[in-house]
């Protein structure tokens, strides 16, 4: 299929909501538009399954953009893009279907909900490093809007905040992007990913570049030290907001991480590994702790998402096929898991006007739905069988244990400690706002999910389930194109 | 003795220097526009003493002075302008009064 | 003769319409509302002419001299100065010396024109001049306004002593050299410390026109009190005229000194970069907020400049046009709100999306664009700049502009936070925007999102060089 | 592997409570109101029959080759490959403890089906329950029925989360959902050990399969054998170290010393649920995961073993003196349930792995076989007592021998069955255990004399406590003592209890699949069985009237009462640990961190920018001569800069 259908669906239906006559017509665009995505994505899926293995990149499809600098859109796919394709898809839908009531410039709100996904879509699909970086600060300012207008609480700092730090980290990927430019050979200077990953560029060069573009995605994706916009702007963002910042934002950057950082530059990526690792696990445990403090759901939530995705950069870091295998499903897994957990908080907030846990108790007896979904979503986080996080957190284990230097295991045990803490919170949380006597008498009148609320949970669920009970789709899907990036770190050493 | 270049650069920078000096300290606009005047006038003289004695071949030298001169006449005329305006909306030539535009 | 009319069209086309209004002038009677109309429709004529017929070549022994380059840009000049006419018609129809307005600008609109076609120290310093004189008369033209009245005072002293300071460095220059013609200057020029000190003092007087730091404190005032169509005059037609005779005149006649200015812009750039961000984190007034972002820009400018090849060029030019239209829009607006309200300060814009949504639309884009942000045409004139300061390996230089990106969002997000996001407590009022104004914004917001997405138009200026 | 189409049905018998599961949950609140019970039922006794199908067919006909019990292995197909070598297969492996483990499940399943039915009769979320039992006995099936260490632990997990839910059943009862949260975590925290062992043994065996992995590992002389005895941390091999962690996992659920504190709190959960779950089936999963990996703990890490075997006696010491101190009638049975897994774990500990040695390993199992049935007799009966009082204090009850003349004979039948009497089922298996601990370990067979001889003390305490002492009075205790589904259960089972022990175990069970005989001496059997008597006659003495001696005794005694009361004050110690070290020490300077340094130096940098820019408004002063100024120095400034560049 021509990839170019990813990201002019999106601008349509972004049209089709701004020019909507009646503002509650746009949340119908936006839901058709996403729904429509969703399939096409899956029909992806299928077509790359069947016509895989020709060459590293299926689909590929080339136009001429700006010729003097080089620049094309140039589109392709691999099996951890398709991945990407696919959560997003699932989360763009859920998220629609959340803030279907959404009263508040209802055309606007569906607008920038539409724009951030094609931004990511865009990201996703793109081989050229301009184009890349182009969808990347696309998705960038929807975000700010989104928590800046719709969110709740000191919503302007953090949105404001937010914003900078991810602007922050896209001028490094410039200036990386840019080195990257110049240091290819005089005159053959290009920004496609392809044609970049064919020459090999010096090591010391490498040394140099690496960390700007692994710390500039970093950011997205909550690299410790850098990751203090997520509290912040996940607890403020409207609850869509908060999805796609959760489910979709912060994969931009550990996609980032891997498929320009770590692919394009493998010998600074080794070079660097121990750091990465180091900070991940850092990230991991002291995500963990930080979160077993919070009081408030989202604020739970996001440290969670902090702690998690250091499992994505551990992933990253330790640089052997399994663990890599393993970050890109915890890139999916913690999409999905956590952007139903969002949905779910926000849920509960619009009943019972509170987001902390102990304002909160017995929510079982009146919201079986909801609380059943919240229940999942923490068990998913908490790694439990048959669901995603499980299967994502061992593989990355797995390929961390074949690192055999005494420092790599005790890293490797330590994140392992993480899940008992999570379980901790976890249990803390679910346990208090779903079980317990029933906290205020005022409960008892709450309705339980509405139509649109079931629906967006099931689907995540669904997507939760599938990777959960049969990761070997999954993993069929991904693991050809890891090894290939693991071909090219082993060659380059 | 018969003067040299050097002397008319020398007093031609003493000209610059000293309009610069009239620019920076006096307070009056209409003197400040005389020391532009000077800083003007210096270059002039710049203007000729090279081309009496470096360049002797053409008058380009001699040609900019007088550009120079009809510029200087057309600034000030402008400026002047401004200065009468100025003098009617604040009642006064100081330039320390229009200071309202800062931060 | 043929030859000297068909070179010269644009200058011959400005005078004939100066030429035009002031014998309209003698006979009057037109009303603004008649006139006005004409006017634009003249200038357009006078952009498109200038725009789809270029000529190539050089009169009067090289000191004037044009090519497609610069008729592109001369073209972008009478784009804007259009755009001006539109947008501020409000301001211009009440103005009751509307013609001399007009004829002012357009006179020092022809005197960039001659900056940009001079080859030659006596034709450029005398279009300078023509350049910057009747800007400070326009910005006099709120009569009734002391600040205006400030504002034109220090336009024109400070612009005096810039010329001052340029000229003795002309003069050094003269007399190293012993030529005025660009072409014989290139081969004379090796540095030497004489020749040093003579070039500083002209790269300041270009410095002080761009508004580069530290010779741009007059910017910010001048720009508060001037009207609003003389200070986007300033802020977009003049910059854009100077930067582009900079570029030329840096890449061409001064090329022997090469690695010295190299050195010169990337200091200048990362001052200007650092105190135009600096200055404008704390602005109120949207005329002296913008005057800061301004600066910033040039900051951006520069490094554009450090390429010194035809990269440098191109992104300069493509990044001025695409300025324009950021730049205009965002005038625009706020002179519309300006002339229906009387207010111009940030903190009279909150709230401003439950009543304007479309202005505050185009206001955000505008900021974006001029922020850098995709999908408006500024992302790709910011990256094309960062990307040919980079082709000298200065990664320092990137960085830092890079880093003074994310300041300048911060400031540029403070409007839009201002309008999308607090609450007015006094309501601002109805604003009245009339049609060719409406025109006018449509045609910025169209120049923002398309001339960057669309890329035959930077393939184009390409082409040029 | 030899998979034979002939067994496949097996799969059935895991997925048809799983079956149950998906519909109660799914649908049970609106279709299934009170059918779901029946319905339920239907399917765990359809397994049932499976199972013991299989066990005929496997223990009869399949099984055994010229003499050996070999592993079967119907069904596997890969789940999750990380490398050519190590991949999750979900399979299924039979062989004799997976088959007598089937049978216990599944068997003792459908018990507390049937007694649940009148049991939970009226429960609002009656549905929720059934899908719950479903999930559990699911779970624990595919737990026993593991080709795959990896595949075990996900069992494992899952079965700790239905133990999760149904402890947590009665969800606003604030008690219930701590202790529900307590055993989680704390059998996390167990698991967490198992998971690094699994990747420990993993590495070095470079397999996840059972058979592959207790084969390479299990035969000196292997690559990975060496390899895993080769490379060590701190001086200990890896074997060492990845065979204790995973013992770490089994005594995390089989509730050894010291993660043994969630077992009591476990029974908050509805009684049928403590009988299924925290006596007969899960909390022998350790038991069974040791039998599971034998062969390598007994040829290749010996020194393991041993640890394992002081563990558990001391755990089923300790436990018994808890016991003995008790009042609420479920805490004791659990203290009693942790005694006797104490008594299962020496057991193995105290075994080799060939012939006459394997004798501790199959006592083990079958001593395993036979508590499963006389536990759950103990915890059912219990039941109706409670349900016949409402209160499990044994203060409330007393001489009920005349209202529940049932339970009162079953419950006797129990208590004298795991007291040792002969000829009841636990005798037989206690006699074996405490042969294998005689030949091997002088120290733990007479450490557990004593617990042996405690536990008919206490045992027969709660006996004579509940159905004499005194006479019965309670006001609002209703009629009857219970239905049919209330009783069958606990006949079928006594009879289990009666009978249990005259099956020739070690024919089908043992170590090396050999047939073994499990011989008994009359002479050896003599000291255990009067031990126990004695414990009785104490106890009679003590409880068959009220009298106030029980309280003299405790005061006398008093310092061990008291801290035996308080269970030897381990709660306590956890709470020290985590609310007085964990959270205070760890959880608050992680949060004030993020908070103030981090959070702050990303505030600082902005405030910093805004205070540099107020700092140098001066500059912009609104005079033209100093404007000029700073043009001119400027110019100055570039001019020698140039300049010195030039010269240099």
């Amino acid at each position: 299929m021509n990839l170019l259908i990813l990201i002019t669906l999106p601008l349509l239906t972004a049209f089709a909501v701004l020019l909507s006559p009646k503002p509650q017509h746009a949340r119908v665009f936006s839901l058709a538009g996403a729904t429509l995505q969703l399939l096409i994505a899956v029909l992806l899926f299928l077509q790359y399954r069947a016509s895989v293995s020709n060459g590293p990149w299926a689909f590929e499809s080339m136009y001429d953009w700006y010729p003097s600098w080089h620049i094309g859109l140039h589109l392709g796919v691999d099996g951890i893009s398709v991945a990407m394709i696919l959560l997003t898809a699932f989360v763009v839908v859920a998220g629609v279907l959340v803030s279907w009531n959404v009263e508040k410039m209802p055309k606007e709100f569906h607008f920038l909900l539409i724009l951030l996904s094609l931004g990511a879509y865009g990201f996703f699909i793109s081989l050229d490093l301009f184009t890349l970086f182009f969808f990347l600060e696309l998705a960038v300012i929807p975000k700010y809007l989104l928590i800046g207008v719709w969110g709740s609480g000191k919503k302007e700092y953090s949105a404001n905040k937010l914003a900078l730090m991810l602007m922050a980290g896209s001028a490094l990927v410039l200036i990386g992007i840019l080195a990257l430019y110049y240091a290819q050979p005089a005159g053959a200077g290009s920004f496609d990913l392809t044609l970049i990953g064919k020459n090999n560029i010096p090591e010391s060069t490498q040394k140099v570049i690496f960390p700007l573009l692994f710390v500039g995605f970093g950011i997205f994706t909550a690299l410790f030290p850098f990751h203090t916009w997520v509290p912040d702007g996940h607890s403020s963002a409207p609850t869509a907001g908060s999805m796609f910042l959760a489910g979709i934002s912060m994969k931009l950057g550990g996609y980032g991480c891997l498929r320009v950082a770590t692919y394009l530059l493998p010998l600074g990526a080794t070079y660097y590994s121990n750091t990465i690792i180091v900070l991940a696990a850092i990230a991991i445990l002291y995500g963990a702790f930080a979160t077993m403090m919070q009081n408030d759901l989202k604020y739970i939530n996001a440290y969670s998402s902090v702690s998690h995705c250091g499992f994505v950069l551990l992933g990253i870091g330790m640089l052997t096929k399994t663990a890599i295998t393993g970050a890109v499903f915890q890139m999916v897994s913690h999409g999905l898991m956590t952007a139903l957990f969002f949905a779910v908080i926000g849920m509960v907030y619009e009943r019972t006007h509170t987001r902390l846990v102990a304002q909160m108790g017995g929510l079982m007896k009146v919201l079986p739905f909801i609380t059943t979904i919240m229940f999942i979503a923490g068990l998913c986080s908490l790694g439990l069988p048959g669901l995603s996080g499980f299967v994502a957190e061992m593989t990355v284990f797995m390929g961390s244990w074949e690192k055999v230097e005494t420092i790599y295991r005790v890293i490797t045990i330590a994140a392992g400690m993480s899940i008992v803490v999570t379980a901790v919170y976890i249990l803390r949380a679910v346990g208090q706002t779903a079980m317990g006597p029933l906290a205020h008498e005022e409960y008892k009148g709450y309705r339980d999910a509405s139509w649109n609320e079931k629906l967006a949970a099931i689907i995540l669920v669904l997507g939760i389930l599938a990777i959960g009970l049969a990761p070997f789709w999954l993993n069929d899907l991904v693991t050809p194109s890891t090894e290939l990036i693991m071909k090219k770190i082993l060659s380059s050493k | 003795m018969e003067p040299g270049l050097y002397h008319l650069l020398f007093i031609s920078t003493a000209l610059f220097f000293i309009g610069v000096f009239g620019f920076l300290t006096r307070r009056n606009l209409i003197t400040m526009l005389m020391s532009i005047e000077l800083i003007l006038n210096s270059v002039c003289l710049n203007f000729v003493a090279f081309n009496k004695y470096v360049w002797p071949g053409e008058l380009d030298g001699v040609f900019f002075t007088v550009f120079i001169i009809a510029i200087a006449a057309a600034e000030a005329a402008v400026a002047i302008a401004i200065i009468i305006n100025l003098y009617r909306s604040h009642r006064s030539i100081d330039v320390e009064v229009a200071g309202e535009l800062k931060g | 003769m043929g030859i000297f009319l068909n070179y010269m069209k644009p200058e011959l086309m400005i005078s004939l319409i100066i030429f035009l209004l002031l014998i309209l002038k003698l006979g009057k009677g037109m009303t603004n509302a008649a006139l006005l109309p004409f006017i634009q429709v003249l200038i357009l004529i006078g952009f498109l002419i200038t725009l789809f017929l270029p000529a190539e070549g050089s009169l009067f022994h090289g000191m004037y001299r044009t090519g497609r380059l610069i008729g592109f840009q001369k073209a972008v000049l009478l784009l804007g100065v259009y755009l001006i006419s539109l947008l501020c018609s409000g301001w211009l129809k009440k103005s009751e010396h509307l013609t001399e307005f007009i004829v002012l600008m357009l006179s020092a609109l022809l005197g960039m024109f001659f900056l940009l076609s001079s080859g030659h120290l006596v034709m450029f310093f005398l279009s300078l001049e023509l350049a910057t004189i009747p800007v400070a008369a326009m910005s006099n033209f709120d009569l009734d306004k002391k600040a205006s009245s400030e504002a034109a005072m220090k336009m024109i002293l400070s612009s005096a002593f810039a010329s001052g300071i340029l000229l003795f460095g002309i003069s050094l220059i003269y007399g190293i050299t012993g030529t005025l013609y660009f072409d014989a200057l290139v081969s004379r020029i090796e540095a030497g410390p004489l020749q040093v000190m003579a070039f500083v003092f002209l790269f300041s007087a270009f410095a002080f026109k761009l508004s580069v730091v530290p010779f741009h404190l007059w910017t910010a005032d001048v720009y508060e009190g001037s009207p609003f169509p003389v200070t986007a005059f300033l802020s977009v037609v003049s910059k854009g005229a100077v930067a582009f005779t900079f570029v030329s005149v840096l890449y061409r006649v001064f090329q022997p000194l090469g690695e010295l200015w190299h050195i010169l812009l990337m200091i200048t750039a990362v001052s200007t970069l650092v105190i135009g961000n600096l200055f404008a984190l704390r602005q109120d007034n949207i005329k002296r907020f913008l005057a800061f972002s301004s600066i910033a820009q040039v900051g951006f400018i520069l490094v554009g400049i450090t390429a010194n090849d035809a990269s440098g060029t191109a992104s300069v030019t493509y990044f001025i046009l695409v300025y324009l239209f950021s730049n205009l829009a965002a005038f625009g607006v706020a002179s519309v709100i300006a002339d229906s309200t009387g207010r111009e300060n940030i903190s009279d814009y909150r709230g401003l999306y439950a009543s304007h949504p479309m202005l505050c639309w185009v206001m955000a884009l505008a900021l974006f664009s001029l922020a850098g942000i995709p999908p408006t045409a500024g992302f790709f004139g910011k990256v094309f700049l960062l990307g040919a300061g980079a082709s000298r390996g200065q990664l320092w230089l990137i960085v830092i502009a890079a880093l003074n990106m994310v300041i300048s969002l911060y400031y540029y997000l403070r409007v839009v936070r201002a309008m999308f996001m607090e609450k007015q407590l006094s309501p601002i009022g109805t604003i009245t925007q009339e049609l060719p104004v409406r025109f006018a914004l449509l045609l910025c917001v169209a120049g923002i999102l398309l001339t960057g997405l669309l890329s035959w138009i930077y393939e184009y200026i390409r082409l040029l060089i | 592997m030899n998979a034979m189409p002939a067994t496949i049905y097996i799969i059935l018998i895991p997925l048809l409570p799983l079956l149950g599961f998906l519909i109660f949950g799914l649908f049970g609140k609106k279709y299934f109101k009170t059918s779901s019970g029946l319905v339920s039922i239907i399917l765990i006794s359809l397994s049932f029959l499976l199972a013991l199908y299989t066990a005929y067919t496997y223990f009869f006909i399949l099984g055994r080759t010229d003499g050996v019990y070999q592993a079967i292995k119907p069904i596997q197909l890969t789940w999750l490959s990380f490398t050519q070598a190590l991949s999750i297969d979900m399979g299924i492996l039979l062989d004799p403890i997976s088959v007598m483990m089937l049978l216990v499940v599944t068997g003792v399943s459908l018990m507390v089906h049937i007694f649940s039915l009148s049991y939970m009769k009226g429960e609002e979320r009656f549905p929720i329950y059934y899908a719950f039992l479903g999930l559990f006995t699911f779970s624990m099936l595919g737990l026993v029925l593991s080709s795959n260490i990896f595949q075990i632990y996900m069992f494992w997990e899952l079965v700790g989360v239905s133990s999760f839910l149904l402890i947590g059943y009665y969800y606003d009862r604030p008690s219930a959902v701590a202790a529900a949260k307590k055993a989680f975590i704390v059998t996390r925290f167990a698991d967490l050990g198992f998971l690094i062992g699994i990747l420990v043994l993993s590495y070095h065996a470079q397999t996840l399969d059972f058979q592959t992995l207790i084969q390479r590992l299990a035969t000196p002389g292997t690559v990975q054998f060496s390899s895993a005895v080769g490379s060590g941390f701190l001086g200990i091999s890896a074997l060492t170290w990845g065979l204790s962690l995973v013992f770490m996992g089994g005594a995390g659920k089989s509730a050894m010393m010291p993660l043994h504190i969630w077992l009591p709190d476990a029974m908050e959960g509805p009684t049928p649920v403590s009988a299924l779950i925290h006596a007969a089936t899960m909390v022998v999963a350790g038991v069974f995961l040791v039998a599971r990996l034998f062969p390598v703990y007994s040829i290749s890490a010996p020194i393991v073993l041993r640890m394992i075997a002081f563990i558990g006696v001391f755990t089923s010491l300790f436990a018994a003196i808890i016991a003995c101190t008790q009042t609420d009638i479920k805490r004791v049975l659990a203290y009693s349930t942790m005694s006797q897994i104490g008594f299962m774990m020496f057991a193995l500990g105290v075994s080799g792995y060939s012939g006459e040695d394997g004798l501790g390993y199959a006592a083990s199992q079958f001593h395993l076989f036979t508590h499963a049935l006389f536990k759950a007799l103990l915890f059912l009966g219990a039941g109706v007592v409670i349900h016949y009082v409402h209160s499990n204090e044994m203060k409330d009850m007393g001489g009920l021998r005349k209202q529940l003349p049932v339970t009162h004979i079953t419950f006797l039948i129990a208590c004298l069955a795991i007291s040792g009497i002969p000829p009841f089922a636990g005798f037989f298996s206690k006699e074996e255990i405490l042969m294998a601990a005689h030949e091997h370990e002088p120290l733990v067979y007479w450490l557990a004399i004593l617990t042996s001889g405690l536990t008919a003390f206490y045992m027969f305490r709660l006996y004579f406590g509940i159905f004499w002492s005194k006479p019965f009075r309670n006001e609002h205790a209703h009629g009857h003592e219970g239905t049919f589904p209330l009783l069958a259960p606990l006949v079928i089972l006594s009879i289990g209890a009666v009978g249990a022990g005259f099956i020739p175990f070690g024919h089908f069970v043992s170590a090396d699949g050999r047939i073994l005989e499990m011989p008994l001496h009359v002479g050896f059997s003599v000291l255990p069985v009067s031990v126990g008597v004695a414990g009785i006659l104490i106890a009679f003495w003590l409880y068959q009237t009220k009298n106030d001696r029980p309280d003299r005794i405790a005061s006398a005694w008093k310092g061990l009462y008291r801290s035996a009361y308080h269970k030897f004050y381990f709660d306590e110690l956890y709470m020290a640990v985590t609310k007085g070290i964990l959270f205070p020490l760890v959880g608050k300077p992680a949060a004030w961190f993020d908070r103030n340094i981090v959070d702050g130096a990303v505030n600082a940098s902005a405030s910093l920018t805004q205070g540099v820019s107020d700092r140098i408004k001066g500059m912009q002063s609104g005079r033209v001569q100093p404007y000029a100024v700073y043009f001119l120095i400027g110019v100055l400034l570039l001019s020698f800069f140039l300049l010195y560049i030039w010269i240099r």
